[in-house]
């Protein structure tokens, strides 16, 4: 029951750099994506569609780093019992769940005018897909269970051992699709779309990175509310 | 803690299970039933044809044992709750991974004995032909079975102690089993189709690993969810 | 009471707190019981009596304050705790669809004991002559002897008792006093939540009242003390 | 021509999402905020 987390969260009160690290984000990814269609030539075979991967990558690569942060969260609540971490477990997997269902719009709007049908079955789109679905599986346990103690330990242990099941997911999926088609990775080696990638990459993370912290800070919030309740209650009873 | 008490201990919860299965009427028979009956309603929608029978009897094989094993899974606590000897459970001496051994042991042989008539069922339906290589196959099963249950039995640890738990464990549980899926049907197909076992050895290591993975993970976690 | 060094005391519970989402059941809650003594444990529906109880059970975690059972901590050694505990609960805790001798013979299995006591035990309850029915037909009276059945066989130092004696027979009384007085001389301790003090005034040796989340008033229990509680009981 | 309607699409589809999940955690924080200050307020008075 640290106090001392409600004084860092209150953004009212002082100017905490949270909301400017926002709009650095956004402003950055807007500047990045504009460099990257500017200086990035026509792909030979693909055209123009190359330019959808300066986002679909970047939402990919949130999409496998975020479940990351549910299992660091998870594994340290398990260990030191701070809710805070609890917290933050629950507001990545939210961000996570958020870029799950837009990386896999992407895998789509790109599937569309490459392959002519809006979904195959291709190996990241398909463990993207398990990953979502995972995803919403972490989020419906933790909206079915009321008991705040119970409700972090258990889906620490889900966030867990589905950050575990992601890598063996992608190999399965991976070696079944191989099978029956040939990976296509649309790797160019052209120098200036690397680039391109990797600037919306970090864009998109800054993005992300200030989504958790945001939704971290209402969760908190509404947990130092859920506490001055208890304590009025406690305080109460005494007087009485 | 000794070893050998923890078995004992383990060995009397998969006791008391099967035979709590056994006495009550709505326990094993009406769970395989169920299995087969998914089954002949996967026949329909395949249609009549033997070949698209044939080629697709392992996956639907699979996915009526994981449907009905559900229904095992979450039953297997509820004997538990409705006692109210879940408490009593977590009281006796020794750790709680005697529980967990001993709920995996008894849903182990549940899944085994009802994968084993859906099989034959499924062999029949669908004109399977059986391999030469069958102990290979019964391998593919037993370690896809392992893979199932254990998630299974771990889920419906949290699962059946919460709101909607019919929802919650298939949810929780259905995307972690895709990779158990997948080489269980890939291998059982490779095998069937007699093809070298190049790929479904590559298969089954795959469904062995995982089996290890989450063995050791379930059993590392299980006291936080149990006590909790 | 001589002092007495703090592992002596069966249960040491210190400013234990616990609540139920925002209203707080238990606030504060000090208690001392040391070995050989049964308290009563009063207060009306809802005052928290049996969280308190499952929390000495190590089956709920103390959201303030602490407690130790014969030195142990209830949340860091609860292992220990639990072997040294038998919880007698409201609801029996029994399998339905096993027998009463494969009941026994389980809760042997699971604390390590020979089977051979398991015969003993049903006797001793009074459940010998229906051992292979299946507990699903017992009434609640005989399923409550079969939970005792097991406690006896836990061979516990902290007897926990949740309504020991609710819609039990005389002869049910009889055997609950009966295994309380066997295990306190072998030094155990009780705590038992009663509502009525007739029941349990030959065993009890005082009583504590467990009001607005706190423990109040403690009595000593003799005979005359009984009559009056007992009058104005009705 | 067709090619430059996906990718407009593709980057519509990724400001929706942001934009949209930002608004979200708006909602989220007002929420939370006025469940703060409700209970600190009743809390210290």
């Amino acid at each position: 029951m640290t106090t001392g987390a409600v004084a860092s969260v209150v953004p009212k009160s002082h100017a905490s750099r949270w909301p400017v690290f926002g709009w650095f984000a956004f402003l950055f990814l807007i500047a990045s994506q504009i460099t990257a269609i500017a200086i990035s030539p026509p792909d030979r075979d693909m055209g123009d569609l190359q330019k959808i991967m300066y986002v679909h990558v970047p939402a990919a690569w949130m999409t496998m780093l975020s479940p990351l942060a549910v299992l660091y969260f998870g594994l340290r609540y398990l260990w030191t019992r701070r809710e805070e971490d609890d917290l933050l477990a629950a507001s990545s997997a939210e961000v996570a769940t958020t870029f799950a269902g837009l990386t896999l719009a992407l895998g789509m709007i790109w599937a569309r005018p490459t392959w002519g049908v809006w979904w195959t079955w291709d190996a990241r789109l398909t463990s993207m897909l398990v990953l979502f679905l995972m995803l919403a599986g972490y989020l419906a346990l933790r909206a079915l269970i009321d008991e705040r103690e119970r409700r972090a330990q258990w889906s620490a242990v889900v966030g867990v051992l589905g950050a575990l099941n992601v890598p063996i997911v992608y190999m399965s999926v991976r070696w079944w699709r191989t099978i029956h088609q040939i990976q296509s990775s649309p790797e160019t080696v052209d120098r200036a779309y690397v680039v391109g990638l990797r600037l919306n990459a970090f864009a998109m993370l800054f993005v992300m990175i200030y989504f958790v912290r945001r939704r971290y800070e209402a969760a908190l919030l509404e947990r130092m509310a859920e506490r001055a309740i208890e304590r009025a209650a406690l305080g109460q009873g005494a007087a009485r | 803690m000794s070893w050998r008490r923890e078995w004992r201990r383990a060995r009397a919860i998969a006791w008391k299970d099967l035979r709590t299965e056994r006495r009550s009427k709505a326990g094993f028979s009406s769970v395989t039933v169920l299995a087969v009956t998914i089954l002949v309603l996967f026949g329909f929608a395949l249609g009549p044809d033997a070949s698209v029978g044939r080629d697709a009897a392992p996956g639907v094989i699979w996915l009526a044992v994981l449907f009905a094993g559900v229904l095992a899974f979450n039953r297997c606590y509820q004997i538990e709750l409705d006692g109210g000897s879940l408490e009593q459970l977590i009281l006796y001496p020794g750790t709680r991974r005697a529980i967990f051994a001993g709920k995996l042991l008894a849903n182990f042989v549940f899944v085994a004995l009802m994968l084993l008539v859906v099989v034959f069922a499924g062999i029949v339906l669908f004109q399977v032909r059986i391999p030469s290589s069958w102990p290979a196959l019964v391998g593919i099963l037993a370690a896809g079975t392992i893979g199932l249950v254990t998630l299974g039995t771990f889920y419906a640890a949290m699962a059946s102690r919460s709101r909607a738990r019919e929802v919650l464990l298939p949810l929780l549980l259905f995307p972690m089993l895709v990779p158990v899926l997948l080489a269980a049907m890939e291998a059982t197909k490779a095998l069937l189709g007699g093809n070298v076992m190049g790929d479904a050895g590559a298969w089954t290591r795959l469904l062995v690993a995982f089996d290890v993975i989450f063995l050791v993970a379930t059993f590392l976690a299980f006291e936080f969810v149990i006590e909790v | 009471m001589t002092a007495i060094g703090t592992n002596d005391l069966a249960i040491d519970a210190e400013n234990v707190a616990r609540r139920f989402e925002t209203t707080w059941v238990l606030r504060g809650v000090d208690l001392r019981l040391s070995a050989g003594e049964v308290v009563g444990l009063l207060g009306a529906n809802g005052t928290g009596k049996s969280t308190l109880l499952r929390i000495v059970a190590t089956l709920l975690r103390p959201h303030a304050g602490s407690v130790r059972v014969f030195g142990h901590d209830v949340v860091r050694a609860s292992g220990d705790v639990r072997s040294l505990v038998g919880y007698l609960a409201h609801a029996p805790g029994v399998y339905g669809d096993l027998t009463a001798r494969e009941n026994l013979a389980f809760a042997a299995s699971m604390l390590d004991r020979d089977h051979a006591e398991v015969d003993a035990t049903l006797e001793r309850v009074g459940l010998l002559d229906v051992a292979d029915q299946t507990v699903r037909v017992f009434s609640s009276g005989m399923q409550r002897r079969l939970a005792i059945g097991r406690l006896l066989l836990i061979r516990p130092r902290l007897l926990l008792l949740d309504e020991p004696y609710s819609n039990l027979d005389t002869e049910g009384v009889a055997l609950v006093n009966s295994v309380i007085a066997e295990r306190v001389d072998a030094g155990a301790a009780a705590l038992a939540v009663v509502h009525e003090l007739a029941p349990a005034a030959s065993v009890l040796d005082r009583t504590l009242t467990l009001a607005d989340g706190r423990l109040g008033v403690t009595e000593r229990v003799d005979e005359k003390t009984v009559i009056s509680l007992v009058a104005n009981d009705r | 021509m067709s090619n430059w309607m996906f990718v407009g699409a593709a980057f519509a589809a990724t400001w929706i999402a942001l934009l949209g999940y930002l608004a979200h955690l708006q909602r989220t924080m007002r929420r939370s905020r006025d469940l703060f200050e409700r209970a600190t307020k009743a809390g210290n008075r």
